[in-house]
């Protein structure tokens, strides 16, 4: 789960770091108070989660509180779908950093990346220059000593009070690391200000999916979601991914459902629609059908090979969402695993062609989204 | 044979008690896996086994109700309870995901050194610790995020419908695996082929899982039931490319077959599994393929093409 | 450092150990009032630093507001200087535990102890019956996970509820442990209350005396020590240890001290203080020698052998001290080590008769101390 | 001959820039200790030893002064900076208690085996976790609370007035001690007793050393220059009986002779060290005393007696 900015330095601030005088403005005269209190020049940012805000041009420098206006004004208006702007008192800045810690699958600790060039993307810098790249382990269970936090300062190059500084920065993002079971902190750029402090110039957390049971009040709301329908699916916990193509996939299985995704393509179709009801979800075949047909798909594409995921009970699930929902657009299903020949009998005498062969169904589905074949397959 | 788990490997099941955590121990039991003992705190003295709730229609029920002399496994409060009463290899993990942690490292401090977990949902800063604490005792956790591991007809820890034959048919094929009903698809295909499995290995669908595809292979090379192996991977992480470094070092010598899903995932978006994410145009499906194939394995483009693929690997005459 | 075991429960209380209810009071009249609050029976507990409060009579029950002030009376006129009393209601008990963690210096890690024998004492136990104490190490890197709370539990054959609270309550006092960086933290005994509940009986608790700048709440006020003397040596940060004899010991070094008050001991000699002014204390000559001469012993013992401690500044703050002390009885001088030609010769200057053997100084003190030679050595 | 450190361990340390450790820095190169580099973070290119202020007044200044050529250390930020110029094999730390657990782990990430440590008050919960640490690197440290190591004439690591010669006096016999001064006193009549000292080792004074007694045995076993060992230890603690299990056990064939203080040492107190303290009747001189004797050991009431104890155990005549 990915925080916005604001929440991200909301977060950093509480474990002693530093971030510049900010505060949030949901419109635009919102926007120009805040500006006017904070003083100019001032910094307004879109609080939108995506990378790359600033050649987007979702990131605005005002001198006057007219520019201010105006710029939370596009910004508000941009097709970027932005609900709040953070603005900021512009920082002094010396130099940029970059510092951040994720975790490091191989060794299994985390992984800090120290950078003395900040505001660059680390990863065409891991492509272009790894060497510039500092990298530390950290046993979560040793926790961070402060000799690792000394090391990646003076692998920088840093010296004197800035290298102490960042130690300590290093320290504090940490503890945000951890108390936050964060898969990804970053701050880039670290802003090294002229009177020689460090400031965190952005802030982007993520939390550990698996973990926010743990942080309650980082729940997302409906701002996180780029549609109603994700953010309903968010709320059943249904893994679903909003596309603007043509076929839903009610498919059951991470890794089937990005197979399936792959055949579509290859075969030159598209896609309205990720959506798995496997695993736990595998009962939910009405509330799974329900989110597909509000993209009004030209074609729902139904395909599971599941063990846990039981075949019998998904078929039942399709069935009677189909005579709830009635669906206007084609289906085409193909059920196997534990419990296939009861499903496919259920899905036969409700009036569906079960098929078997995954590529099979998938042709037919973008035969349908094309308008070759007609009616429910 | 087999690599894991064969039929000597002593199995005590985490959970056994519970519903489907009963389910598929009856299951593992049915296939020949030798289960000595549940552990569930708090139900000392049950039988675990026996006292599982089977919800109705489930495939291998009447295979189970026929078994003459079956009567549960005896549980403990813990697994040194049951380790005082019999000696184990391997603990299987029917737990859920926030007492993984504790379940893993109460194996590890018992010296266990294979575990299965098949828990969804293990939070990423454990599963750190668990790769971690597994690491430094020289033991190996599968999971979690996975159905488990399997050598077809002769045991399995997890749940596979190994009474699929199409998709389970004991063979020669070794696999390895980030998915759940991507496997049963591939192993279809393998099945297809002309194939069988010899042994399955679900690393699972994490970010950070216990046990890494590259750290399988040399087990898998020594093997000699095994004399080829699939790769069923996707998007994110670094997991295929590391079995390109192994090939391409010349340290896995049989022949290597992969399908790879996540094509033509967007940028940025998780696809499903936690670890099915591309970060910053590494761990692409794109690439993963580039690398596997620069080091000598063939990559199928569909699942239905693997059975091909194994045939030209292993020098056979197109079917 | 030792807590009181009103401080100790307060601290287990923060943990969610449950402690019976109860309050504090420092005289008798407090101690009624308390009672009569709290209900009856009650039981009053000295609030004193030693083991074996039961046997000694500093613990009793009342039945009565009367039973309770003569109870109190009685606890605050004993001979071991009673300060506080803690009032207490009487526990309905099934029965009683004993669990306890401390340190294992050989595995390095912490070592939870636990007997369903409570009240006993666990170091009686450990000889004549050690195999029905419970030990399970804990990592303090890795931290307490519940599997081992649990083992703990079954191990003492608890079974159902009773296991879940009873490894409840070795998280929660390996909380305390690491929290308060304790060398032994004892619930001795902890009842079984008959509707099944687990509540600290007493409390014992121990703050590694190296870790107390991170504990500034608990330093110890006037009432953890026996004398005037101690506290003042504490604060100071001098080790000492008050007696009852004839010699104090001025020494350096704690090997060295003991040592000497060993070879005193042999010699039939009898000790008035334990004193080191080695280490960071070397030039404390003259505060080391204020805390002697407040015993009015018959000799004073000054032996040391000292490498950081430099024979010749002990040997300048002795001569000063006793210069501006004016001390009435005889003083021993045997100091050698890093600067020990130096120092004789400041000695002798002082009129001082300095030897360079430890027996022989102890001989000497030992046999002044008796009379047997007079005036200063 | 000698144990733990000899003229050839490379040795990095810790706080020499430091006024103690600058001081003793200048006394272990004096004496012949091969330092290489000091460690302080922030003076990287400082000169440790040259540096360092020396009070006026301490012994040795003259023969360091008088030394030729002698210019001082190279100073590093962090030891892994250190490590990049020189090689090393061990770490002095001069370093204050709270910053020592941070010293310690950083020697031991960048594979340092030997560990010194004088830091007298390192807190207990970071002492287990130094041992802890150090145990499962396969790595040694020796204290906190100690003068450290000496090999009389040959290297030290640590704090020792090597230059008074009826103390320090080279020879064969191996010392073990939880003190300080008490060293001094013993090793001096080790000394007067027509003996010298081979290595010297002090585990230090708190209740948990990074090193013990009984696991230098080995050493001092393997080392063909002690002929006999001595230790001096004291109430509190089991380091002593660890020894005499040893001895009991056939494991060190050696002569030991022991001085153990607080025979009359009153129960619950704490008398000066962190570990010297009985808990609860175990740990007790007396029962060291018997433990040691019953093993075999010569045990030295008083420390006028040490040597006439190693001229019994060696076979030699009275003196």
């Amino acid at each position: 789960m990915k925080l916005f900015e604001y929440q991200a330095k909301e977060v950093f601030a509480s474990q002693g770091l530093s971030i510049p005088q900010g505060s949030i403005a949901t419109d635009s005269s919102g926007a120009e108070q805040a500006a006017m209190a904070i003083g100019f020049p001032c910094v307004l940012k879109a609080q939108v989660l995506r990378g790359g805000r600033g050649k987007a041009g979702l990131i605005k420098v005002a001198h006057t509180p007219l520019e201010a206006a105006k710029a939370a004004s596009d910004l508000f208006t941009s097709p970027h779908g932005v609900r709040k702007i953070l603005v900021e008192k512009a920082v002094d800045i010396a130099r940029e950093l970059y510092l951040s810690i994720t975790v490091d699958p191989f060794s299994a600790r985390a992984l800090i990346l120290a950078c003395s060039d900040g505001g660059i993307e680390i990863e065409t810098l891991a492509r272009t220059a790894p060497e510039k790249i500092v990298r530390e382990n950290v046993d979560l269970d040793t926790r961070l000593l402060p000799f690792t936090a000394r090391n990646c300062a003076y692998s920088l190059g840093l010296e004197g009070d800035l290298a102490k500084k960042f130690a300590q920065v290093v320290e504090s993002l940490y503890k945000v690391f951890r108390a936050l079971d964060a898969e990804l902190v970053e701050i880039n750029p670290l802003f090294v200000t002229k009177s020689g402090g460090l400031v965190a110039g952005d802030g982007k957390l993520s939390i550990d999916d698996n973990s926010m049971s743990r942080h309650p009040e980082w729940e997302p709301g409906r701002d996180y979601f780029g549609s109603e329908v994700e953010f309903e699916a968010y709320k059943e916990g249904i893994p679903y991914l909003q596309f603007d193509g043509d076929i839903s996939l009610m498919c059951a299985g991470a890794g089937l459902t990005t197979t399936v995704y792959d055949l579509i393509a290859d075969s030159g179709g598209t896609v309205a629609n990720y959506l798995e009801f496997g695993g736990p979800n595998y009962r939910k075949g009405l509330k799974a059908m329900e989110l597909c047909v509000k993209n009004n798909p030209k074609v729902i594409l139904i395909v599971t090979f599941g063990t846990i995921a039981r075949a019998d009970i998904m078929a039942e699930g399709i069935v009677g969402a189909i005579s709830t929902l009635k669906p206007s657009c084609p289906i085409v299903v193909c059920i196997r695993g534990t419990g296939e020949d009861a499903a496919a009998a259920t899905l036969r005498a409700a009036g569906l062609d079960p098929l078997t062969d995954t590529e099979m169904a998938v042709k037919r589905a973008v035969e349908l989204a094309r308008g070759e074949t007609g009616g429910h397959a | 044979m087999s690599i894991f788990i064969d039929r000597d490997t002593r199995v005590v099941v985490f959970g056994a008690t519970g519903n489907e955590g009963g389910f598929w121990t009856k299951h593992m039991l049915e296939l020949g896996t030798r289960v000595v003992a549940g552990v569930t705190p708090g139900k000392e003295g049950a039988n675990a086994a026996a006292d599982a709730k089977i919800p109705a229609g489930r495939p291998g029920q009447q295979g189970l109700s026929g078994q003459q002399g079956f009567s549960g496994l005896p549980v403990y409060h813990s697994l040194r309870r049951a380790l005082a009463c019999y000696e184990a290899d391997a603990a299987m993990l029917f737990v859920p995901p926030r007492f993984t942690k504790d379940a893993v490292f109460e194996a590890l401090d018992s010296g266990l050194k294979k575990i299965v977990t098949i828990a969804d949902g293990i939070p990423l800063h454990e599963a750190l610790q668990i790769r971690a604490a597994a690491r430094s005792c020289g033991a190996r956790v599968i999971g979690g995020n996975t159905s488990g591991v399997i050598s077809p007809g002769f045991a399995m820890m997890g749940m596979f419908p190994y009474w699929i034959e199409r998709v389970y048919k004991p063979g020669r094929i070794g696999v390895m695996t980030r998915s759940g009903s991507l496997t049963n698809e591939v192993t279809a295909m393998v099945v297809a082929g002309g194939f069988g499995v010899s042994s399955l290995i679900g690393v699972g669908g994490d970010s950070v899982p216990g046990t890494r595809f590259a750290e399988l292979l040399p087990d898998f090379q020594a093997d000699s039931g095994t004399d080829a192996v699939v790769i069923i991977g996707e998007l994110g992480g670094t997991m295929e490319e590391e079995v390109a470094q192994a090939l391409a070092a010349g340290s896995f010598t049989k022949p290597v077959v992969a399908f790879i899903g996540g094509r033509h995932a967007p940028a940025g978006k998780r696809m499903g599994h936690a670890g099915a994410i591309t970060s910053g145009g590494s761990g692409s499906a794109l690439d993963k393929i580039a690398a596997l194939r620069d080091a000598g394995a063939l990559v199928a483009e569909r699942p239905s093409l693997v059975g091909e693929c194994l045939r030209q690997a292993l020098g056979m005459n197109p079917q």
